[in-house]
């Protein structure tokens, strides 16, 4: 493929990457601080936890549903995990578990979407209130901290100087970019939101591919979970709250379309970089937590806005 | 080491919270007159929802890539919020803590330090306003407590106090206790609630004066105003007024402004190179009818 | 004899609530045959098509494939069993590619990772055999409807199917690629497939049917060799009733000029367009596919805009710029996809009727009910659309009733200047004539009519001029009178008239 | 229409009455205090906000929409009236300014969805931010309280002995009935949710009328916010956090299709009842806040799981 039609192609890729550029070139006019290696790194570290859940999220969206309960699937898998390091249960069975929990909370939104079919938005919906509060009870809403150091280097280890969870998100998207264009998931989960009938009468088991796609999905917002407790060496029952909308927004600034059928990952990344970026230089430029909210909001309706010019002009 | 502003002036951030709640913005008054009268420049930052501790997490890791010069910091978490203080630490930035107590032990465990905390005893504050239940209800009745969320040390402290204080009397008998979520909406609903599955209720216990004002409507659209003991915590001015016209019995005072003052001045000692003092606590007081006008915050 | 059949379905019956689809059907299949199934719209045919491919499931009767009954669970399974099927309505994922949807859920493929080159390659192959040459790596939502079909008729012969169903494919196809299809077809059958096919188009039948069944009502009313019926008795098998001319053409006086269309171009699909209409006249626009037809009838009904060029109605110059504003003009436009453009499915017959003229219905914002049903019932009535009552969705009418509703809806919203698109695609022979009638009272009472269509016989039975685009532009002008349907064809070619 | 064809026809709303009337009769076996007027008028009254902001919400649904910002509205509109309010603005002309801001909020969701072309989970979930930006900014993070007795009257009065938030519910159940069944509005509702382009073809000027639904939606938000600042005399900035989740989940246990082009305004107050039962119910039992949120979740995906099961066994 030639350069011209690879960037045509992916031209809202593009789109996103330059939004990102341009708006990375505001903050370092504007602060001095933005552009060191350790303030992006740092940004990217923030960024990781909300990117590794929209890298789910962009599968879940590309065939057209979505997942409302990402944010405590993440506390509830968090919580379980941090239940069983405390009881000295080996690292990588409780990360197996920890994650499993994830997973099958997942496959049962997959469950109740497939089989019971359930709109995927009630069925996350419902989820979200179910395992935030099995997360509280479980607890008794009681925070559960302290870890060992082993434990801990998944989010403070620094390989290479860089962070752990930066290298984690860096390996999910390039695994969600392969899953996504070379394999028959990928393919399937395109299809599902493109046409979900035709692809059913095509004669592909459409129930087990979204089935597994929210488990990725859940099991994605368990790894989430594991960073999240490392890093803040607690796992809290009342963690990542609202964290579903986020990703949602870092899914769509990166051109992911709610109908479905269209999507890449990578944008999805850009997306979440964008609003970690924002975060960031919003309060490096010591802006209040109020008009950070206002231009957030902004700049959600504002990067889609302009998909959309783009896209009726290329047509 | 430590950059200051272009005027020269060290930069002092205050992360609290949250910026919604009138407690956090009494504390941001206080250290902002703190700030002028010291002349150092102070930035206020907060997380949008109260409990969002990664997010404070965040805000604080910017600050220190922005190389402010000191930090004081009101911690979502008290346990959570330590691999800041550490990431504090190691960027050489001292840290002044409010309102909320970090968790000494797993500070210890991280090898973290702290330069002062500033605050006032909550466990004291629920003691406090246990001890004045029993009394107004003379040791005997019915009491209902709408909790703050739960796992939060503040809330959790006030709770704690209040038990502990009325556990000696058996005449007084807990027959509720929720949470409303720190939220006015909610202390109104359960409160409402409450009283209908026990309409002999005869104290209310709540967490904070949210949750407390919002019981106080829902008690006046029972007719009951004045028929039950309110008391709530933290003194806001709205819950003063309800105090002052008979709808809550008292409230427990903290005087975060003070903190607010008290860790502004404190960290611009430490710039200074002068040593303070490791642990201040700001008074806690009951406000009654009778003490209302000595004490305003 | 017995070994000879590759498929028998024994006393099939379906029911939906309210309707018998399907009262004990019995049907087979020899092996490299061409079997017409043939009925009026409801008459259950594709009912009966979707029982063998596994998307409805029998409520009893019994299935035979090469003498071995079997029970087809879905439509997975239905592929394995060797049946591949075209369904009437497009099945499509508009956001994949035409190869990605021929080999969907059959990709090429190890361990997992799709060999994407092999898979161009194939469909490429395939297409060409139907003699397309587009890109096999175009999304199909940038396809035509037409090269969509025969995207679906690739797909299904790339299963490389024993049993091959076609459900109307050629409702959206003109001659030339039903002229592709059918070679394709003679082919399949000497390769010994066996093949039903649906049609409502007779002329289809016996150019490529050996044996034919009529279904009516649900119920199986014959079988008979094509060679010994006669289309008459075939159509009186289906309506049940004498059909004196297929169409009945009955010429209105030509009044005054209602539009008049002035070099009007588009981006590269519509090149300085003119012509005229009159009231009373039937002006037929003939072409082959993506020859822009579609994209003129929008133009003028304001959905694209205009590049250059004028539109008068009734001697106004007007810019047209909604289809708000063309309807309250007197336009009315049928569109040639029913099911995203034309019909509200989950609402009822009688709404969507009334839904262009729900304003001549209602007084300060409020709808008058008994108005709407008195308009709708006499739609239903004269169309005879076959449904249990103006409160039915439309989503659980038959194909060709659907048409009919969406047909209804335009006389009801009383235009003056109708552009029909395909009016009358999928909709059965005995319904047809009803149409041709309706189109017949219309112009009488001055109304103009537009048609749109790729069945040629119909626009020179129906029309009165014939205009044939060509490249988005007009290609050439016949009177319906004296022009055939090779000079057509090849004018359409891209032949000078 | 005979009763049973009514049944028939409506069989779904009667599904949810039922179920709403078997929760009633549960409540009643487990608590005395549940069924008493006093308590019924109580459930009644701490429904009427989310069953006002459900209403509007049944309107966007059924054009396939969807809301987000309702809750972010409300607060928005609380601070500016009550700020009229204490700045001395007469009763009326603060209230149409108030319920105007709700309106015009709801427009601008609108003109996004319609003139933008942005999928309304985007523009409303903008708007959330963006609205519960400024209502933060306005105020300053502080709440307003202290109102005339006349304002509190719209709360705290009882015509008749029916708490006055009653009556806003049934005036505004009855009015969105009669739109959405007899009026031209109404039909355009459904089918703008049922197939926009095929309305947009039959002449319909789907933009007005989207438009006009969202302004509906954001003015009835702000409507509930009157309410609320009347009920707790006090008008928060951080009020309505999460009300959009109730109303959605009330409009969809109501039986309105997220896909859009079907619902029913009365089943959309049964649904909301139903989670004010619950809630109401719960608290009474004294059942931890925790397992109310599992409880209340496994309602809501149970519900919806009924009726996909009826519907089906009714083709
Ligand atoms: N999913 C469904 N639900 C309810 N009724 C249905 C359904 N599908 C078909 N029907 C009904 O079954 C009958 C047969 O429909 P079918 O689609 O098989 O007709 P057909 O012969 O293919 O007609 P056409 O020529 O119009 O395509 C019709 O009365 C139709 O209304
Ligand atoms: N949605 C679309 N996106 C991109 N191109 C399209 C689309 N619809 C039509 N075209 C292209 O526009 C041209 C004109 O198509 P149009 O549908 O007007 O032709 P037509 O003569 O009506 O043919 P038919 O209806 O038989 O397909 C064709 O080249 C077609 O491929
Ligand atoms: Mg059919
Ligand atoms: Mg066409």
């Amino acid at each position: 493929m030639t350069l011209k039609a690879y960037v045509a192609l992916h031209g809202r890729q593009f789109g996103t990457l330059f939004g990102l550029i341009v708006l990375c070139a505001v903050m370092w006019i504007l602060t001095p601080h933005f552009l060191t290696v350790s303030n992006l790194l740092n940004v990217a570290e923030q960024t990781a936890i909300i990117a590794i859940i929209a890298a789910g999220m962009t599968f879940v969206i590309i065939t057209a549903g979505i997942d409302l309960s990402v944010g405590s699937v993440l506390a509830f898998s968090g919580v379980v995990l941090a239940s069983l390091l405390q009881k000295g249960v080996p690292l990588v069975p409780a990360l197996a578990i920890g994650i499993g929990v994830g997973f099958f909370t997942g496959v049962l939104n997959g469950l109740l979407i497939t089989i019971g079919r359930l709109p995927p938005f009630i069925a996350t919906l419902g989820m979200m209130s179910v395992a935030r509060g099995a997360a509280l009870l479980y607890t008794g809403g009681r925070p559960i901290s302290g870890f060992s150091d082993s434990f801990r280097y998944l989010a403070t280890g620094k390989p290479l100087g860089i962070p752990m969870p930066v290298l984690a998100m860096l390996a999910i998207f390039f695994m969600a970019y392969f899953l996504l264009t070379k394999t028959k998931l990928g393919r399937y989960t395109y299809a599902i939101g493109g046409n979900e009938e035709a692809t059913i009468l095509s004669g592909v088991n459409v129930r087990l591919y979204k089935t597994l796609i929210y488990g990725i999905c859940g099991g994605l917002a368990g790894l989430a979970a594991t960073i999240l407790t490392a890093r803040l060496n607690s796992a809290q029952p009342i963690a990542g709250m609202n964290y579903e909308l986020d990703a949602i927004a870092a899914t769509v600034i990166g051109g992911t379309s709610l109908m479905g059928g269209e999507g890449h990952v990578f944008g999805t990344l850009i997306g979440a970089l964008i609003i970690g970026v924002l975060r960031n230089g919003l309060t490096l430029l010591n802006i209040s937590s109020f008009a950070q909210q206002i231009i957030i909001g902004l700049v959600i309706i504002v990067a889609v806005l302009l998909d959309m010019a783009l896209k009726k002009s290329r047509r | 080491r430590n950059q200051a502003t272009s005027d020269g002036r060290p930069t002092i951030a205050l992360v609290v919270k949250t910026l919604n709640n009138p407690f956090f913005n009494d504390m941001q008054k206080g250290a902002e007159e703190a700030a002028k009268s010291l002349n150092v420049h102070l930035l206020v930052q907060a997380a949008e929802r109260e409990v969002d501790v990664e997010k404070q997490m965040q805000i604080i890791e910017n600050l220190i890539e922005s190389k402010v010069s000191a930090l004081c910091i009101t911690p979502s978490g008290s346990k959570e919020i330590i691999p800041a203080i550490v990431k504090a630490n190691k960027a050489g930035i001292p840290v002044v803590i409010l309102d909320t107590r970090v968790n000494p032990e797993a500070l210890a465990a991280a090898n973290g330090k702290i330069a002062a905390f500033i605050g006032s005893d909550n466990l004291e504050g629920g003691r406090l306003a246990g001890e004045l239940m029993v009394r107004t209800l003379g040791g005997k009745g019915k009491v209902a407590i709408l909790e703050g969320i739960p796992g939060h040390e503040t809330g959790d402290s006030r709770l704690k106090g209040f038990r502990q204080a009325v556990a000696g009397s058996p005449g007084i008998q807990i027959v509720s206790s929720q949470t409303a979520n720190w939220e006015r909406d909610q202390g109104y609903t359960v409160f409402q609630n409450m009283l209908q599955a026990h309409p002999d209720i005869q104290g209310l216990f709540a967490c904070s004066d949210l949750m407390a004002l919002g019981a106080v409507e829902a008690i006046r659209a029972a007719g009951k105003t004045g028929k039950i003991t309110v008391i709530g915590f933290d003194a806001f001015s709205e819950a003063r007024e309800a105090v002052r016209k008979g709808e809550m019995t008292a409230t427990v005072a903290q005087f975060p402004a003070d903190m607010g003052k008290i860790g502004v001045e404190s960290a611009a000692r430490l710039l200074k190179g002068e040593r303070i003092q490791e642990e201040v606590t700001v008074k806690i007081q009951l406000i009654t009818r009778d003490n209302l006008n000595s004490n305003k915050p | 004899m017995e070994n000879n059949l590759a498929l028998q379905m024994r006393a099939i019956r379906k029911t939906f609530p309210g309707v018998v689809a399907l009262n004990n059907v019995d049907f087979d299949l020899r092996r490299g045959e061409v079997h017409i199934l043939l009925g009026e719209n409801g008459a259950g045919k594709s009912t009966l098509m979707k029982i063998l491919s596994g998307a409805y499931q029998k409520d009893s009767g019994k299935i035979l494939l090469n003498n071995r009954e079997i029970e087809i669970k879905n439509p997975r399974h239905s592929c394995e069993l060797g049946i591949g099927i075209i369904y009437q309505e497009l099945n499509l994922v508009p956001h994949l590619s035409a190869a990605e949807n021929i080999f969907l859920g059959r990709e090429p493929a190890a361990f997992g990772l799709i060999d994407k080159k092999r898979m161009n390659q194939s469909a490429q192959r395939l297409l060409a055999g139907l003699g397309m040459d587009f890109d096999p790596q175009r999304l199909v939502r940038e396809l035509s409807i037409a090269e969509q079909q025969m995207v679906e008729i690739a797909k299904a012969i790339s299963l490389d199917a024993r049993i091959l169903i076609m459900d109307e494919p050629t409702s959206a196809l003109t001659e030339r690629e039903i002229k592709e299809l059918f070679a394709r077809i003679r082919l399949l059958k000497s390769d010994g497939v066996s093949i039903i096919y649906i049609s409502h188009r007779m002329e289809e039948l016996f150019e490529i049917g050996d044996r034919v069944t009529v279904l009516r009502d649900g119920n199986w009313v014959g079988t008979h060799n094509i060679a010994e019926v006669t289309k008459p008795e075939l159509i009186r098998m289906m309506v049940n009733r004498e059909l004196t001319q297929q169409f009945p053409k009955i010429k209105a006086p030509r009044g005054r000029e209602v539009l008049r269309v002035e070099g009007l171009s588009r981006n590269d699909a519509l090149t300085r367009i003119s012509f005229s209409l009159y009231e009373g006249e039937i002006l037929g626009i003939s072409g082959l596919l993506g020859s822009g037809r579609t994209e003129l009838a929008r133009a003028i009904f304001g959905l694209d805009k205009i590049d250059a060029g004028s539109i008068q109605v009734k001697g106004r110059l007007q810019k047209i710029t909604s289809p708000r504003q063309a309807i309250n003009l007197g336009f009315g436009f049928l569109t040639e996809d029913r099911k995203t453009q034309g019909l509200v499915l989950p609402l009822s017959v009688q709404e969507n009727i009334c839904l262009p003229s729900v304003e001549r219905f209602s007084r300060f914002g409020v709808v008058s009910n008994s108005e709407e049903t008195e308009a709708a019932g006499r739609f239903l009535k004269d169309l005879r659309i076959k449904a249990t009552g103006l409160g039915q969705r439309v989503i659980y009418l038959s194909g060709g009733n659907q048409q009919k509703v969406v047909l209804s809806k335009w006389l009801c919203s009383n235009g003056n200047i109708l552009i029909f698109d395909e009016p009358t695609r999928g909709i059965d022979v005995g319904s047809k004539a009803e149409i041709y009638q309706l189109m017949n009272q219309l112009t009488a009472a001055g109304t103009a009519i537009l048609m749109i269509s790729s069945d040629l016989p119909e626009i020179l039975g129906m029309s009165d001029r014939i205009l044939v685009m060509h490249q988005g532009r007009i290609n050439g002008e016949f009177s319906a009178a004296d022009a055939t349907q090779e000079q057509i064809l090849h004018c359409a070619l891209g032949e000078a008239a």
